[in-house]
């Protein structure tokens, strides 16, 4: 049966995929690979290295799907992963770089892939980190917003929470009923 | 008339004026803002402006138990939320190792595939309306909201339904229930051939929607499109199959494609879609009346003080407008350290409308967004 | 016939003619409804809407020009109004032809054209373009069917024509052929799906009716009632005999806003461009074959 | 962060409406308007949030609102009802403002979902609003999240009732108490916060100006408009509107 037959592909692709990572491996000596399973890699990197492995994963094992980029605030770095999709080989690979804190800049990858675009602009709305050479950075989310990069950290949502509204007070019936009972809230 | 009165009438440099589609405008999805440049009735540049749905849902769960979240996550995407909650349960157990129950997992492809024929039922309607055809839209609405009942007997929730949770599912669902769920689908699958007389063969449907908002396939993978509208070009990549997840390599069926790659096959690629979800939920029906296992869930520790062990995981499922993923990282405390939601609405929505609209005409703006079913809320989170 | 005469009847014929569309208005709601498996609207529900549009508090205009065109609207079809006979009262019928009905019926748009373009909102102006246009792709057909009728008659008259018919047969017999191409034509008129190009609500967001608030709305929805009671009054007139007594005017008068409503719930709306094409293409061409034949045969 | 304007707690008494004598057939017209206003009302088809999905089903075949005399429309200008539904962001609400203003009293705001009375679900974030009442006159909420189609129409019916017994008039605080909401915007959106609408001209037009009406914060959207000419440059606007309204008079 059809699906039967792709798992046999797939399995066939794995064995090719190691060889394809072995050889990027050899190519940069900064790359550490991790295998989690079968359709799952992870790759720790220099934030140098990682254009050169993006267009080599791009250009010769077939990663065209630059699935997402993500960003981690660890308070003393930024960790950005980069989540690659092989449609061919049906594996994904996740690169991972550490930049600095202060100042948060790194290069962008739209050239590679233009779907980094979106993501890039979004970490640097969230997070303040800013990508040299990305055509889209004005803002799109926050466009209407002052305060500081609000997925940092250091960005306490509560307090600004509690500084910019009020609550209104809610006693309906039925509340007031319960409560005569005895009834209160559990926290 | 004479001569020197016939005078030639001197042209301004330019007809261009900018047009607001949205936030607040019938031709735009949900709540979201696409400003365009128009030449007469064509445009020559398109913005799009999001924002206007945005939450902080990734703040808001770095600030929440592992077990609170369960509750939020469904609210990232309103009219398909179930692959939400299977995204990041999905993660979750990646990163407990929890082993889930068979049964559970089936239970789940129901629910997916439910909520994937609500989906597209809403997106044909929506469709529908922006070409000016309400019938199709009324009719859609109404035998979604059929599958809305089902889901509210099953799992007590109408729209979010907080039924997958990391470890399994938290209720079981009877034969009784099942039998009600075949009946409606025998009676969806007597409405699809409405739908095709009234919608998918009507005429000046076909003519609209034919060579409006064209993807090529090299186009397509450069620009991150996935799901339906990605196999509407022609190339057969589905989550589900490709990285599968759940039982979705023990269940049969096809991967629906078109070959145009423009909003007409978009559109036929979720009508067969809709089938294919028809086919595979009588399969889970099938084996979850043969399957006389009554575990659903394995077990979970206090929920109040659940301290998920450190790690980061990346999780894919195929949602009805294409690939959703959730970056989870743990620092092995009892709130998530990140969670990084990619909608997939996000490409569709920005870059991928963005260069559609450009250089078409002004009907079909409308169209071309609901073609690609774009999904604001999942952009701006 | 006395003055006194006269004056009753311009005042009763336009708001019979109201009072008709309120019905034609709702019946088309109610046939729309329940074909999408709906109940509809309640029995009065256009006249409520209407009222609640007048009393409305705030009432926002955007000029002089805004309320002339309004002004503009609805005096053309009220004064259509009383050059299309019913049975019982003629109106100036007899005064004016069916060519200064046409003249009449042609005001409306432009005085649409004129208020909304003070509005100064994009909607609207596209809106307003796209009327006009398609006012030029209907107006050809429509105009041919008329011709080919009077031709067909002898006679400009409207009267005269209801006589005609009542004394020989009905003209959707004698000429079934610009029958056909005039019940296109109405519908085009009517803007109703395939033709809805200047409504459009996810295109242009309602187009002339955007910045349309209160009195003004409801003025349009008045103009509803009237347009859509004038058209199938003059189509009953050319080709289903008139009316000869109000018992199978009314009939007639529903039958002919059926045929459209039915037909609307199941397309979607064409391109601009394409309603030109279609409309200049079929309807035309049909219209212009029964002229030929008429003229042939006369 | 603009932290200037004190944030100011929600009076929820309402102006008493003066009761000034009307005669008898001014008092029959305004029953019988009120009647047909309970009976057609115009809900703006704008969806601010996730409620908004629980709509298409009231609006359809299943719940069909319009057997009510309740009807989609599609610009701010035509419709009668606002219904936010579900959590409004701080970018969105701006724009909710504006919509408000531009339509025509009377307008009625119901808020839909559990977001829109004290936040709900998304209480600690930073990008939605929490109480609507402040910024806005609310009609009505509609507690749930998300309320059932069945709990939207009901909520309608119940304003219909309101709308007929004439008690729905809190649209008309908007400008007796334009100082009160207007603060509270500028607390959100910062002291250049300003709108197209002038809401005291229109106050004084509709004989809505009420001792309320002006105060600190006017004054200072005020002096904003003056310093950076704004009033000039809705200068052909405004003369538009005054001259048709000296027209009415």
């Amino acid at each position: 049966m059809v699906w039967d037959q792709d798992k046999e592909a797939t399995k066939d692709n794995y064995a090719s995929q190691t060889i394809v990572l072995d050889q990027i491996l050899h190519e940069l000596d900064t790359l550490n690979i991790e295998q989690k399973n079968n359709q799952r890699f992870r790759v720790d990197v220099s934030a140098e290295a990682l254009p050169a492995l993006l267009s080599l994963l791009k250009g010769r094992a077939g990663y065209t799907q630059l699935s997402a980029i993500s960003c981690v605030d660890w308070e003393d770095e930024f960790e950005l992963v980069y989540h690659l999709w092989s449609y061919e080989t049906k594996v994904l690979v996740s690169a991972h770089i550490r930049i600095q804190y202060t100042p948060a800049v790194y290069v962008s990858v739209y050239d590679i892939y233009t779907p980094a675009g979106f993501f890039e602009r979004d970490i640097y709305e969230m997070y303040g980190v800013y990508f040299e050479g990305s055509p889209m950075m004005e803002k799109f989310i926050l466009t209407e917003w002052h305060g500081p990069a609000p997925m940092l950290k250091s960005f306490d949502t509560l307090k600004y929470v509690n500084d910019m509204f009020n609550w209104q007070e809610y006693q309906p019936d039925w509340l007031k009923e319960i409560q005569a009972k005895g009834g209160k809230v559990v926290s | 008339m004479r001569a020197e009165n016939y005078q030639a009438v001197t042209h301004p440099e330019s007809h261009e004026f900018e047009l607001n589609f949205g936030p607040n405008h019938p031709g735009i999805e949900g709540n979201y803002a696409l400003k365009v440049r128009v030449n007469g009735d064509k445009i020559v540049a398109a913005k799009a402006d999001g924002g206007y749905l945005h939450r902080g849902f990734e703040k808001l769960m770095e600030g929440r138990l592992w077990i609170q979240n369960i509750a939020l996550v469904p609210r990232i995407c309103v009219p398909d939320p179930v692959p939400m909650e299977m995204c990041y349960a999905l993660g979750v157990e990646d990163l407990c190792q929890f082993e889930v129950p068979e049964r559970a997992n089936w239970l789940r492809v129901l629910q997916l595939e439910l909520s994937r024929i609500a989906a597209h039922l809403f997106t044909f309607g929506g469709h529908a309306a922006t070409v000016g055809m309400y019938s199709n839209m009324f009719w859609g609405i109404a035998d979604r909201d059929l599958i809305l009942d089902m889901f509210e007997q099953m799992t007590g929730g109408r729209v979010y339904h907080m039924y997958t949770i990391p470890g399994g599912v938290r209720r079981d669902v009877g034969v009784e229930q099942l039998d009600k769920i075949s009946d409606l689908l025998d009676y969806l699958e007597k409405r699809l051939s409405d739908y095709d007389n009234l919608f998918f063969n009507n005429k000046i449907f076909i003519q609209r929607a034919r060579d409006t908002g064209i993807l090529t396939p090299k186009q397509a993978l450069s620009w991150g499109v996935t799901g339906p509208n990605l196999r509407a070009c022609g190339l057969a990549f589905d989550v589900r199959r490709d990285d599968a997840y759940l039982c979705y390599d023990q269940i049969d069926f096809d991967i629906a494609t078109e070959t145009a790659g423009d909003a007409l096959a978009r559109n036929l690629v979720r009508r067969k879609e809709l089938a294919q979800s028809i086919y595979i939920v009588r399969q889970v029906i099938d084996y979850l009346k043969k399957d006389k296992s009554t575990h659903i869930r394995c077990q979970i520790p206090n929920p109040l003080a659940w301290k998920v062990p450190a790690g980061e995981t990346y999780t894919r499922v195929e949602s009805s407008k294409g690939e959703l993923s959730f970056y989870i990282v743990s620092n092995g405390g009892e709130k998530p350290y990140r969670v990084h939601v990619r909608g997939p609405s996000s490409m569709h929505a920005v870059q991928v409308l963005e260069k559609l609209v450009t250089g078409g005409r002004l009907e079909d703006v409308a169209q071309i967004m609901f073609s690609l079913d774009a999904c604001p809320p999942e952009v701006d989170r | 016939m006395s003055g006194q005469h006269i004056f009753l009847e311009l005042i009763l014929m336009p708001l019979l003619a109201f009072m008709i569309g309120l019905f034609l208005v709702l019946m088309m709601r109610k046939v729309r409804a329940r074909i999408e498996r709906r109940v509809g609207p309640p029995f009065l529900q256009p006249l409520w809407d209407i009222i609640k549009l007048y009393v409305k508090k705030m009432q926002i205009s955007h000029g002089v020009i805004h309320d002339l065109g309004i002004i503009m609207l609805l005096g053309g079809y009220i004064t259509a109004e009383v050059f299309l006979p019913v049975p019982g009262m003629s109106g100036f019928t007899s005064q004016g032809d069916i060519i200064t009905l046409i003249y009449l019926m042609m005001v409306p748009s432009l005085g649409l054209a004129l208020g909304v373009g003070q509005c100064a909102n994009p909607n609207g102006s596209i809106g307003i373009s796209r009327a006009l246009t398609a006012m030029l792709a209907y107006d050809i057909p429509f105009i041919v069917v008329i011709a080919g009728a009077c031709l067909y008659y002898g006679t400009t008259d409207l009267t005269e024509i209801i006589a005609l018919q009542k004394s020989q047969q009905w003209g959707l017999l004698s000429m079934p052929i610009l029958a056909l191409a005039g019940l296109i034509a109405i519908h085009a008129m009517l803007g109703k799906e395939p033709f809805e190009i200047y409504v459009a609500p996810a295109e242009i967001a309602t187009g002339p009716m955007v910045e349309m608030s209160g009195k003004y709305l409801g003025s349009l929805f008045v103009m509803q009632c009237l347009q859509i009671y004038t058209i199938t009054v003059l189509y009953t007139s050319l080709f289903l005999g008139g009316g000869y007594t109000w018992f199978d005017f009314i009939p007639k008068l529903f039958l002919v806003a059926l045929l459209p409503v039915m037909i609307t719930v199941i397309f979607p709306r064409y391109k601009t461009d394409d309603v030109l094409r279609w409309l200049w293409k079929w309807p035309t061409g049909l219209a212009l074959l029964g002229l030929a034949i008429v003229v042939l045969q006369g | 962060m603009k932290d200037v304007i004190p944030i100011q707690t929600n009076n929820t008494e309402t102006i008493a409406v003066s009761k000034n004598s009307k005669n008898i057939y001014q008092q029959a017209i305004d029953t019988f308007s009120n009647f047909c206003r309970a009976r057609s009302l115009f809900v703006l088809h704008y969806c601010t949030g996730c409620g908004a999905i629980e709509l298409p089903p009231a609006m359809t075949s299943r719940f069909d609102m319009e057997r009510l005399g309740i009807q989609p429309m599609v610009t701010p200008r035509q419709a009668d009802i606002l219904l936010i539904t579900g959590y409004v962001s701080i970018k969105t609400l701006k724009r909710v403002i504006l919509t408000y203003e531009q339509m025509q009293g009377p307008k009625y705001v119901i808020g839909i979902c559990s977001c829109t009375v004290n936040g709900g679900m998304y209480w600690q974030s930073y990008a939605t609003a929490k109480v609507l009442s402040e910024y806005l006159p609310v009609d009505m909420y509609i507690a749930g999240c998300m309320p059932r189609p069945e709990a939207v129409l009901t909520g309608l019916q119940q304003l219909m009732k309101k709308i007929e017994k004439g008690e729905a008039n809190s649209w008309e605080n908007y400008f007796k108490r334009y100082d009160y909401y207007l603060g509270n915007q500028q607390h959100l959106f910062g002291d250049t916060w300003h709108t197209p609408t002038d809401i005291l001209e229109e106050a004084r037009h509709y004989h809505l100006y009420g001792a309320e009406s002006t105060g600190n914060n006017t004054a200072r959207l005020i002096k904003y408009t003056v310093e950076h000419d704004l009033t000039k440059l809705d200068a052909p606007l405004r003369e538009k509107d005054s001259m048709t309204k000296r027209g009415k008079k």
